[in-house]
């Protein structure tokens, strides 16, 4: 559990600090503004999960596992697959996380992913439908930070797509009793839509800073994360901070993160490609 | 949000949407303030069948007292749905949505506060939903403010929140459940609307840049004429206590 | 959450000075001791409820809602439906109050409301039955104090008894395979046997005082709720409170609340005939 | 409490119940104090089919702090049923029951204790229902109560506590679990026998007043009796620790 | 709930006092190191419950009882019955044991007599299969001490245990249709395999202490419990405690145990058939 | 552990194991450490399938503070399974299992640690396990000695446990998880290696006292080839740190 004090509202002279720095046009670790810190993306490192990635953003970590169920869909959406996004802040993050269930903090991020892959939509849920209204695929994405420095949006989104990219399931035949046999030798991937890139940054004074680290994020005004699917259109946005931003530099602010997101993508695409030729040969 | 919103007809030939309206319409909303005896301030709102309660309480002293901020006062918000205030009853335990719906009201509200005027102290916000037909979260926020203002806590601005989105292809204001549910893309918009800032926009659907900034303006638009219904309210009860002050009087 | 000192046990002196006035004959608001403040009872607030009310009794303030939902039978009572009574105290009540799950204070008044409405019976559950041993009715009354200001029991009884009197539920019919059909167009009212009236008052010192504000509970020795039926019975009885009260005194108070009743049960008679007029017209 | 119990006979042709009993007779009672090494004081008490311990810890420190009362002790009590006390077994979460019965406890057994002796500090009171046949929360009054006494805590009277009621049209006493469920009312009574007060009442059921008023009183003769079988376990007690003493005494 | 500071590491100075104490051969309470308290074992004091038993190993008591309810397998186990172990600590044990849902210590002691029960195995849990993969007996082995002075973990195996050997269950028959049929008359006694005794003794410095009291456990560095079965095996060992032990002392601890273990069985095989004889006639 | 392993061959006719090793050799086992940022101290090992994340957070003030000990810093294990950790995926809620086996983990690791110089502190031991393949407990206590090492705690020497067994009549180290569900016997031991002290025993299945011995000596057998990867690891981590210090001489 991280309290609202440690989260934001700190110390009046950090702040005051890190702003004469980026009036020089720097940021604390020498990264640009709009430049995100090295990403890694490992895929598969849970050989009992369906799918898995650990993805590292600068000193963030996060690792997250898909596992399906055969269950039931929702009463309004009786021929779709069901969807369950899960993220936990590991105690092992920061010295102020308290293990626990999850917080404010881990629902947002959990619910914020899950927005960004449910509205791309990542996952054709119609296609893991078994009996319509009785029996679906349930898809379980797990998220868990394993060290915090920032920007757990972009590394919690980058890791659940990955998993999920990458993750295999079994073949399902519905019998004449409606019993369902499952052939897992038979394995198939996630069916796909549209890829999501969300992109993370804050706003400190008149600043723009994409990718923050947890310093910038505790004396930040504000943060926006923006979701991106490849056909050009936003999917998701979440504001969160306690300040307020000109329209202006909202839209300033769109349009950044707009461009970075193609970047990701790339990034995030290659790494998905690796894994996939590592695993037929 | 559903892709296939083909089946239901949110938009009809008149071009009115399910409840009547044109799409740059808002819903009647009905606001008043000093509604309930015990809370420091609060609020009722109706905006179409939405009905909200909001109560705030503070500053006051905060339990457990390691949570208090030494430069400034904690903002704590709550928004809470009745059980028997959707169509199916909802479980009476705080859903994840609940929870999320807390902290984003709180990021919507605190930049109008002035918190630095009163450290260690809290300023709580309870959103009740009586009655839900989408965009509660929105109304929450557009009553909170009163409520807070009705309450006396220092703000540099109200805050007044709304929701427009794009269904059957057409931008509209103010979405109601069937239309978040159904349509293409909802956007919230929380603003300052003297400050001219933003404090809250999320959204989930699917937007080219172009309908985002389009979209954007409605709900801009939306939030302006919650706000003239925000300063009727308070200018009402304030009428209304400054009538009953000189009554005193005169009775004395 | 309320705490055990912020309900009873309070200031000896505000004991004294409230004493002081009883004995002139007097309530710090100028109410007879037998006297109910303006009771005010609202039907139909929440349209999505099948049944609902606000009752104000003064600065006290209730809201009560009916849904309903088809469901098991409880194993001994197996031709009956099933009636569940739950009541919080929503924090917009009063500053002490604390969010959460319901406490003592919140189970006392469900139960104390739900013994009222099945002991008077005030529902015929055997009608609420569908298949019996399977399927039946299971009928939600859920309480909310929007407002505290003393006698919770009775706002909330009332709230809760209108909700049900003015309630509509749909047909139902019992296909051959033991399917349920609902008719949402054929809506009836609530099967009623006969309306539980509650009546609180205090015991302070020598005095018995009719719907006691928060200052007066605070004050109080002992608590009791009687309710009665229209055939004049008692069917629900609750003492609460720090103190004991003899039993000249506790028979004085059966027979004001006895008599008190009437005026109530008139009063909530009267809104419930009102709104079923406007109703219908 | 069901309207048709002329199903099931509670009262054959001989006027007796389902154990035999007469209308008027109380079950019987054995009680005993000092039963817990640990606590300080403690009780046992079989009534019937009912097998209750109780253990009082205190006057004690009270955490968290900021609970503590500045003019009297915080009375505690816990009514609590072992998985295994009744037919179907009990789900070891603390149930809805659990709670309201705790409070009613205390609020019987609070009018008894001299709380103010011992400001800032608490009493707790742990009923255990280790076998459950009709009645436990009268059961456990009367056996905290003498394990309140066997602590040592001021008081100003003993409570105890007996049900009474009607069951196929008949008055009767002390109440057994088939007798609670099928019959026609049940009536809940605590005093302090010496200063004739009453400092528990509950009903359920359907009586006229008048009704009311003849079961209140077989309930109170059965809290008579009981108070005699109290009164007996506390002598025998203090008998036996006095013995113990003098024996010690002697052997020196 | 019992505060780790309250269970272990407790003054220096009771330690060497202990310690003194023991170099002379002797223990507070007069009793030889590898010598139990008197054992007490009461069979079938609540009625209500299948099987049930109260022990008590000097001031420590203990109850145990047995209900069965019908239940699924584990989906690994489709042919077994299931034991459900539960222990906890009733307020009434010590003043410092707050009421509440079992926390670590609680948790440890019902599952170390799980682990016992289960491994020697007391029960035929085969046995307890009404319909493979459907329908099966489940069995709940619920545990509370009463009165907490030392040694919970052989106070709970022995009543847990004297109540499964004295327990007694109706008989089953499956009917054509899968319905089982409960016969209530017919009662049987629970299928049996072998019978585990538990043993648990300290190490404080160079002793080995049999039995301890709260006291002996407090200032003690080793806890060790051993579990033995009628044909002379281990089936279950846990270790507890914040220090280590030599393997000289942990292999000369096994032999204690064992040894006295012979004991601590005649003497509940006889309680057992005292009960059992009583019961009879 | 089931009594009938005949079904299931865990032993071929070359007298190898499922996964092809020998009755008496550990599987290939990888420690790292200083793997988290954040934490004072962490490490990662994976034991054959197991995959083991550790973090030790301390000594620091401890919450709340009557917690605290007067003479010595508590120490605070967790151990933890993370959802898609096994076959079937768990629920999130910590398990019965999980907090026994916290409190073994503690009770394993304590003696090795100098709690005493860290008076009313805490020092906290985190064990993720991010993939479990049977003797996960093993492999946690393994790893979150060195993490207390790479945290700097003082500690009287390093803590390896090894669990041994009994599977088709034959005595094997390192069990996995099909050896540990249907094999006759599982001894789990952590040792002090330099001390030579045992700081864990847990047992469950069925061996005759002199099976014990043979089993245990075993697991002690496996705990000092551990040992042995524990200090590599260590040292490797202490080179690496050395080599960057000296290279930041350099480059001043």
């Amino acid at each position: 559990m991280i309290s609202p004090s440690d989260m934001y509202g700190m110390s009046f002279l950090k702040r005051r600090a890190m702003l004469k720095l980026l009036a020089k046009g720097t940021r604390l670790d020498g990264r640009e503004f709009h430049e995100y810190r090295p990403v890694k993306i490992n895929i598969g490192v849970v050989e009992k999960a369906s799918g898995s990635a650990e993805v590292s953003i600068g000193n963030t970590v996060v690792i997250a596992g898909v596992k399906w169920d055969i269950g039931e869909p929702f009463p309004d959406t009786p021929d779709e697959g069901v969807l369950v996004t899960m993220a936990e802040f590991l105690p092992t993050s920061a010295s102020f996380i308290e293990p626990g269930p999850p917080d404010e903090h881990a629902i947002e991020l959990a619910r914020v992913t899950d927005r960004g892959i449910r509205h791309a939509p990542l996952i054709d849920l119609k296609k893991l439908c078994l009996i319509p209204g009785k029996k679906v695929l349930t898809v379980f994405v797990d998220i868990y930070s394993e060290n915090y420095d920032g920007n757990l949006f972009d590394a919690a989104s980058r890791a659940a797509v990955a998993s999920i990219l990458t993750c295999k399931i079994p073949s399902f035949k519905v019998g004449e009793d409606e019993n369902i046999e499952v052939d897992e030798e038979q394995l198939k991937p996630m069916p796909i839509v549209k890829v999501p890139i969300s992109v993370t940054l804050v706003n400190i004074g008149d600043y723009i800073l994409v990718d923050p680290t947890f310093e910038e994020e505790q004396v930040s005004d504000v943060r926006l994360t923006f979701t991106f699917t490849e056909d050009d259109k936003i999917c998701a946005i979440q504001k969160g901070g306690p300040g307020g931003i000109s329209e202006d530099l909202l839209m300033e602010a769109v349009d950044i993160a707009f461009k970075v997101s193609k970047e990701q993508r790339k990034l995030l695409m290659g790494a998905v490609k690796n894994a996939q030729k590592e695993n037929d040969t | 949000m559903s892709e296939e919103c083909g089946e239901v007809k949110l938009i009809d030939e008149q071009g009115l949407r399910t409840d009547g309206r044109k799409p740059d319409e808002i819903r009647k909303t009905i606001m008043k303030v000093g509604v309930l005896k015990n809370a420091d301030g609060s609020s009722y709102l109706e905006q179409g069948r939405n009905k909200i309660l909001v109560a705030v309480y503070g500053p006051e002293e905060l339990h457990p007292k390691h949570l208090a901020l030494p430069d400034k006062a904690l903002l704590q918000c709550r928004y809470h749905m009745l059980t028997f205030s959707t169509d199916e009853r909802r479980s009476p335990a705080p859903s994840r949505r609940d929870i999320e719906l807390s902290k984003v009201i709180k990021s919507a509200l605190e930049p109008a506060i002035l918190l630095e005027k009163f450290p260690m102290t809290t300023i709580r916000v309870l959103v009740e939903v009586i009655q839900s037909d989408g965009g509660t979260r929105c109304a929450g926020i557009t009553a909170a403010s009163i409520a807070l203002a009705n309450a006396g806590i220092p703000m540099r601005d109200l805050v007044v929140a709304c929701a427009a989105g794009k269904v059957d292809g057409q931008y509209i204001v103010d979405l109601n459940a069937d239309e978040d549910k159904l349509g293409e893309a909802d956007l919230v918009v929380a603003i300052m609307p003297q400050r001219k800032l933003v404090t809250l926009i999320q959204m989930d659907g699917s937007l080219t840049l172009d309908e985002f900034k389009k979209v954007f303006e409605l709900a801009k638009k939306g939030c302006y004429e919650l706000y003239n219904i925000q300063r009727k309210a308070l200018l009402e009860h304030y009428e209304k206590v400054a009538k009953e002050v000189s009554q005193d009087d005169i009775s004395k």
